[in-house]
């Protein structure tokens, strides 16, 4: 959607509304907040073309905070609700604020039918590893022994990998990013936009009350040289600080993390070449190495072409007035079979 | 006879006297592959179009299919078509045709007393007997019961297609439009529409056979010795005016479609297929060049999530489903009370609890329509009482929706789903028109997304998009005017009880109660929704043998009609029959404490006309 | 004073007067990082302890954390102790304690005319009154109507506190101590029970800086001049034995563990978190040595649907939410309901419509228990009257469920939820017990799955496991004996009905209603649920001032107790409180046509003991 | 579970109920009917130590079928009332049996759910890429463009995998099937049984009446060996008939179809050799090779072992209980702070 001409300029504040943020003090989630504020104004959309839609957890308060039109629904539905925005107004930038239990506890289902039908959506699931709303229990994606009031012994259940997911979801773009790494997250959100089709992204996101420290390795600048692999495309697989940077090469069908000299290009020693149009086995690869021999990749992991759901059932519509004629009650309802009785 | 049956009339054959009468009631029978459902619509079209009142009961089993000739596979259509007014499928019938054992088990205790059973002779051995539960030949029998023909279907049927390039199969596939050409002889019916929606839907070999075998039947019946009568129900004497014969679940689609005409807005359906409702969705998809778009969502939640994410941006939101998936819906229709938006939700009601009987029919969804959701949620729900009826009252639900800005829930059933009756095809100007209006960008300052209309209490509905009315909306308590977030208790009551109000407010759209008959005196039958044929049909016997008794029908089930209370005490006694254990019985004595008596059959059948003359007479006996 | 306290008697400071009082309410307001909860628990825990009765409210905000200092974040605890039986945490208060200017705003108009308050004065300035939204300084006009205390609380705690190794956010995190040791002296109570707790809680420095903070409070009050007098609630007489304090949700999580035991069978707890629900969740967890399994679900379908396969499975089910989510669980509910398979259900009610006010009370849910599944699908309905009783319900719950193989649903609420009040703790012995049997293989050759007890008809509960008793079961409408799956409209009429029979059959288990009052006369009161203890209260002082009026209370919904409409009828009037716009009230008036006359609030508050006291004295001023 | 050595043999018609089989003629589910009948007596468990769970659809009516316990319950939710069994009763043999439509439209939360705890069930789900049961709708796996009442002019969902869809959730065991192919599918029933996990199943069946033909090339005996790659652990990846066979090997990370000469093993002709305990990258790979280029491979992609979520469940009771004691009422009542008020 380009800007219409007359637009005026939008600058991060008109993004802001009068009410006050109530996350707690630390929550990865002002962040976040932050950041899309500061992205919006420079995609070119008019504001009132933005609408924000969330289900329900300390995240999905996001939309109040939009000075956009907003949407704060049910637990788990938002992307359905969002499917319905979408598919009658093609022309509105629709975004989809969700969580890791929202999103993925109860509302799994939901976002897989999104994924998979490719609608011209953006996604952000806050991923804290906790349900921050209802003070602190497990969520899908909490460690395997994380101790919570409804874990008292350390949670049984295997995490789910947001990433993996999606791309069994048949996701046409998946990206990851970190709350504090503004920059990161400021591209990914455009990139996101930039995406025809759904563009998931997973935030990883601090909750300093119920999962404080859970991405503490990655959210360090520090120690994220090393546990984060920072995905380009058309750039190798390569992490770590300069001087003792290491890459990933693919050795018999095996990844395996090697040392890399600066003397000569990474690809030249081997390392792999990230491709976003690579195949999704590519991708999905890359959701799986191994932590901690692996560090994990952030960025976009994935982008493909594939036509949109709205724009197809626009299509639908089109392609039966152009066929037919745009609808006449009167013909409709005297279609078939009917008879006149004579007064 | 129309064009299809021009040849010379063979004179060989001694010529057959014809009965003159009323009404006739005839069903067809046979396995879910033997077609009965196209032949029994096909016969109800051609009576239709020669003019008599005409009402249809389908039957079908649950959506399985069950093995061939058992009683779990047997499908059924009744039609019953006069020359005066009806109003029921009747209760008996005065023909039934038996396409095999298990039709006959299934449905020869509905035929009346000396009444025809036309059987297929060749589909009765003792192994079909056997898988229908026949443990003896129960021919002898009914021969002393009834007037039983026996007709050689299958074999006269493969006779008249000989030479024709089809499998075996394809050739007895079509031995239900012999049955049908008879049964057009036997009542003196053209088999022109037939012929004409034949080749509008198949071609070559298959469309010959068709057209072939139902001539055949035909002759058969002017031939036969076994048919010395035909009978001649002649022409109604109903309003004048352009007809057509539609179903419920049909007149509910044409209804979202004519919704987006006559309110000149898109419409947005979302839906997940169930039975009885998937047939809205299926007719709806047929009609995009209406503007109409549909989505088959992954379930029940999404459906009605994208509905009403759909009413909020700005498009005519509806959902449609049944019993179970209706119940689903229910945590976001309650945010749809909670944001004020415009939706309307369907539930065509079928047999319970849990996946129960979905092909058959019940009202038990009253009470969860109207409380179903958790706390105070109210919201309008308005019943069908007819299948027409199902048009008027889908273009009512949008109405209200837009109008008052709530959630609105329309309750049919599957007897109306399925049935047909002959409809008067409303006149297009006719039909009631509205213009809905958005804020405008002009309003930006003193816009405010939960001020309220003075006289109405509906919010505005600003539509994303529309420059400077940026808002958030969402199911959280909120502050009457700014709809913002708020804990505050007083807030929170005085919300409730604006919502309340508003929908209480919809009474003055509501017209005056008809009652048909004196509005005063010894007993009133009170009904709603799909009860209404069998009540008007009962009520005008009972009339006739001149009892006291009056019929009044409620569509409006809330809020309920300003004049109900006066109208109710305005008669010694009330009887209200329903397909359920009393719900609105329930809701009535409550408000009015006005001793109702309720009247009740769950058992997936609509009711008989003679279940409800019987208690009006038992009632009146007591009285007396 | 215990043995925390017992150092020299400091005689330098002048003795202060003791005040002795009946009854004394105080309230805990702060931030939602103030401890306020803690605070408000731990003083009740001492007052109790004493031999007060005591009654507590505790109110905060929606589960999300608001920006310090602001409206939207405080957090209240309130706590009603007193020489004599009380019921309710009191409608007004004698001394509130304000931890910020929001606090102050949010409640002072809570504090009864010349009743106390202290303020933490450090806390007040500038910036902080006007996050509050003040626009003026209010002590001034405070002063006048009420005795403001001003207590440097965040600098006497820091002082106290000096030289231990904290940091100082650490350290201001102690500063509700220091207060809870002021109102310890104030109201003549023991420090040892909270440091025995402190002890429990925290090591090294943190337990240190509690204990001592919590002593200096308490040597502020004897030193202070600010405070010249004291006040003795002496203890109550109540029914001797032993006590704890208890909330409603401990109590339904104890009920469940102790179903375990009573009832000989392995518990399954299937459940998702929601507000004001998840903490049974949490506690049963902490309890799996008593045989239970906790299973935290995807979502509510799941939590419902594994209860139910663990009912199949031969443990008892039981599933645990509140509004939103109990709705979720209907469809799968009334699977349970025609498989007839034992599960109870509990919705902790809360305010709504939609997300509503999750942390606010309501009994909103009452129709959608009832009546919120498709079609009929009758189950019993049970509600907790006090904290203390949810235990006894639960039993009850279990008892009914695996009896009459049937879903059986408990309506707590928000306020019964939170609210802690001294429960005697029941003896063991005394507990109903019973044996739940399985068909074991020898009954292979004549088991029937639907074969019904002929009393009770209940169906027999044959487990997976058992050799010989092989079936299945499912949704589809069922004949009866054989649960073979039926199209017959006898077959599911007959099914209907017996299911219908079978719930009220129930009616049996239930005792007479007990009136508090005379069991006829001028005005009953009657109520359900949490609102047990305003009503009481209210009608105790109404007939403590001669007014002719009673009071019964509905622990069973549905079925209703048999003697219910006859102690209708002995009253003139019926008076019906409720927190819902009059649901069972609508429920009673259509059953016995009786005026009762509904009263209502719907502010996510409980009823204030005046509101029903004024509203009696209203209807009996009418009548005189 | 071993056979207790006391219990009789059983056949397949212990496992025959006296119940009409209520599908079309022709439909596939009679053959998957068959075919686990077959299989259960040769399991070792006793037969009133299964259980069938299933959800609506023609699919879910198996259970009615089966002469051992079984259960019907509703729409999509079959494996959260399995959850609940094998919870509660882990001795028991748990077998789910959903259709495309229940278990991927309605019921893909659960199901996603239940595979990444990895309860130890069997979840087969029967897809004919059509809603039967509601007479012909499409389903979350029809093809792009298929006509059908909702539909009328063409799908325009595109479809999920549930293969991958499995492998993103976490699956520990894979596999699939044909309807018609009886050897091949009891095999598959019997891994899916020995593995200690969730193994989920997905059976390619026919719907004569709704989607007749959908999985024609693969249920043809001839056009099989062409369109079908049977998978065997620590066999090459060979399909094609004998004398014009073919395999496929990876030629820079890019899966390439070669024609296999009978001379030389086909793994020394760089044939890639089916290993189905390699990473899950490896699977997902091979459920995303495009077709009609490669062939569609059948039998187990996947196996893998990860505790399971019932025996876990089961440890923390144990657990409580070694260290806590078996709980005693009158304890828990009086534990806390406590007073006696004296008579
Ligand atoms: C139907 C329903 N069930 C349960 C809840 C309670 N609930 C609200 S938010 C939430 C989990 C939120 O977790 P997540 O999505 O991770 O968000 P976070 O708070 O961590 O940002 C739950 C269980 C609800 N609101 N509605
Ligand atoms: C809550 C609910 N919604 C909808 C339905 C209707 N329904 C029954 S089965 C079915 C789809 C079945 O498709 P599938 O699982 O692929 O099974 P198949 O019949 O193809 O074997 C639907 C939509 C229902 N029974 N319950
Ligand atoms: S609970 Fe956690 S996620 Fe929620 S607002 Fe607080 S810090 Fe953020
Ligand atoms: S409709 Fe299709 S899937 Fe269902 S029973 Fe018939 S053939 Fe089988
Ligand atoms: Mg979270
Ligand atoms: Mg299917």
């Amino acid at each position: 959607m380009a800007a219409s001409p007359e637009a005026p300029e939008l600058s991060r504040k008109d993004f802001v509304t009068n009410q006050d943020v109530r996350w707690c003090p630390g929550c990865g989630d002002y962040s976040v907040l932050a950041n899309v504020q500061r992205v919006m104004p420079e995609l070119g959309v008019p504001r009132e073309n933005f609408v924000f839609v969330s289900g329900i957890g300390c995240s999905s308060r996001f939309p109040y905070y939009m000075n956009t039109y907003g949407f704060h629904t049910i637990h788990g539905r938002a992307p359905a609700f969002a499917t319905g925005i979408k598919i009658t107004r093609p022309e509105l930038s629709v975004w989809i604020v969700t969580g890791d239990g929202d999103g993925l506890s109860i509302g799994g289902n939901h976002l897989m039918h999104a994924i998979r039908r490719n609608l011209d959506v953006q996604i952000l699931l806050f991923n804290n590893r906790v349900y921050g709303l209802t003070k602190g229990q497990y969520s899908p994606t909490s460690a395997l022994g994380m101790r919570t009031k409804t874990s008292p012994t350390g949670s049984i259940d295997h995490p789910i990998d947001p990433i993996t997911f999606a791309l069994g979801s048949g996701a046409t773009f998946v990206a990851r990013t970190i709350d504090v790494d503004a920059s990161h997250m400021q591209e990914m959100l455009k990139r996101a936009h930039q995406h025809k089709g759904t563009a998931f992204i997973e935030i990883l996101q601090n909750c300093p009350v119920f999962n404080d420290g859970t991405w503490e390795e990655l959210q360090d600048r520090k120690s994220r040289t090393e546990t984060a692999l920072v995905l380009e495309h058309g750039k190798p697989l390569v992490f770590g600080a300069p001087g003792a940077r290491k890459g990933i090469c693919v050795d018999h069908g095996v990844p395996k993390v090697i040392d890399v000299s600066d003397d000569q290009a990474p690809e030249a020693q081997g390392v792999v070449v990230h491709d976003e149009n690579a195949p999704p086995s590519y991708s999905f690869a890359l959701a799986s190495l191994a932590r901690p021999e692996f560090p994990l990749p952030v960025g976009v992991l994935r982008e493909t072409e594939k036509p949109c759901y709205e724009a197809m059932v626009e299509d639908e519509v089109q392609h039966a007035i152009e066929s037919r004629g745009p609808g006449d009650l009167r013909d409709l309802l005297n279609s078939g079979d009917t008879w006149e009785v004579e007064g | 006879m129309g064009a299809v049956n021009d040849g010379p009339a063979d004179d060989s054959h001694p010529r057959k006297s014809v009965t003159e009468v009323d009404h006739v009631a005839i069903r067809f029978a046979g396995d879910s592959g033997d077609g009965m459902q196209i032949t029994g619509s096909k016969f109800t079209d051609t009576t239709a179009l020669f003019g008599n009142d005409v009402a249809t009961f389908p039957d079908f089993p649950a959506e399985i299919r069950a093995p061939a000739g058992t009683l779990a596979g047997v499908s059924g259509y009744q039609v019953h078509f006069a020359a005066e007014d009806i109003f029921t499928p009747a209760d008996e019938v005065d023909l039934l045709i038996a396409f095999n054992p298990a039709a006959l088990r299934a449905n020869v205790e509905d035929v009346r007393g000396h009444g025809m059973v036309i059987i297929n002779s060749d589909a009765f051995n003792k192994k079909s007997l056997q898988r229908a539960g026949y443990t003896d030949d129960p021919l002898p029998g009914l021969r002393e019961r009834f007037n039983v023909v026996e007709v050689p279907v299958t074999t006269l049927n493969r006779e008249a297609l000989q030479g024709l390039a089809l499998s075996s199969r394809e050739v007895d596939r079509c031995k239900n439009f012999f049955a049908l050409g008879l049964l057009l002889w036997l009542y003196h019916r053209d088999l022109e529409p037939t012929a004409r929606w034949l080749a509008s839907k198949f071609k070559a070999d298959v469309l010959e056979a068709n057209i072939r075998t139902l001539k055949a039947g035909h002759a058969f019946g002017e031939t036969t010795e076994l048919l010395p009568t035909s009978f001649l129900v002649p022409a109604a004497k109903i309003e004048p005016g352009p007809y057509r014969n539609i179903t419920g679940n049909a007149a509910l689609a044409w209804g979202i479609v004519a919704s987006a005409v006559q309110l000149d807005k898109p419409v947005f359906l979302g839906a997940y297929p169930i039975t009885p409702a998937s047939d809205v969705l299926h007719e709806v998809a047929r009609h995009r060049n209406f503007n109409v778009k549909t989505f088959q969502a992954e379930d029940e939640m999404a459906a009605a999530s994208s509905a009403i994410g759909a009413a909020f941006a700005g498009h005519l939101g509806v959902t449609v489903s049944s019993g179970p998936g209706f119940i689903l819906k229910q945590e976001a229709i309650g945010l749809a009370v909670m944001v004020e938006l415009p939706l309307v939700i369907v539930d065509v009601q079928r047999a319970g609890p849990a996946t129960g009987s979905p092909t058959k029919t019940e009202q038990g969804d009253l009470l969860a329509a109207l409380y179903g959701r958790h706390s105070q949620a109210h919201l309008p729900v308005l019943a069908p009482a007819t299948p027409g009826d199902c048009f008027h009252v889908m273009l009512e639900a949008f109405r209200i929706a837009v109008k008052y800005m709530t959630p609105v829930i329309v309750l049919s059933d599957s007897y109306l789903a399925n049935s047909a009756e002959p409809w008067r095809i409303p006149d297009v100007e006719s039909l009631p028109r509205a213009t809905v209006s958005h804020p405008s960008s002009d309003a930006a300052e003193s816009f405010r997304p939960y001020e309220r209309d003075a006289e109405l209490l509906a919010r505005p509905w600003a539509i994303p998009g529309t420059a400077g009315l940026e808002h958030r909306i969402g199911g959280l308590t909120k502050a009457p005017v700014s709809g913002n977030v708020v804990y505050d208790p007083d807030n929170h009551e005085q919300m409730v009880a604006l919502r309340y109000q508003k929908i209480e407010g919809i009474v003055r759209d509501i017209p005056p109660i008809e009652v048909n008959g004196p509005d005063r005196g010894e007993l009133l039958v009170l009904g709603w929704g799909s009860t209404h044929g069998a009540i008007t049909a009962a009520v005008k016997g009972a009339r006739e043998r001149g009892l006291d008794v009056s019929h009044a029908h409620l569509r409006h089930l809330n809020p309920l009609p300003a004049d109900l209370g006066d109208l109710l005490s305005r008669f010694r006694r009330v009887l209200l029959p329903e397909l359920n254990l009393g719900q609105l019985s329930m809701i009535l004595r409550a408000r009015y404490l006005i001793d109702i008596e309720s009247f009740t059959k769950v058992a997936g059948q609509p009711f008989k006309v003679v279940e409800i003359q019987t208690k009006i007479e038992q009632m009146l006996e007591e009285s007396s």
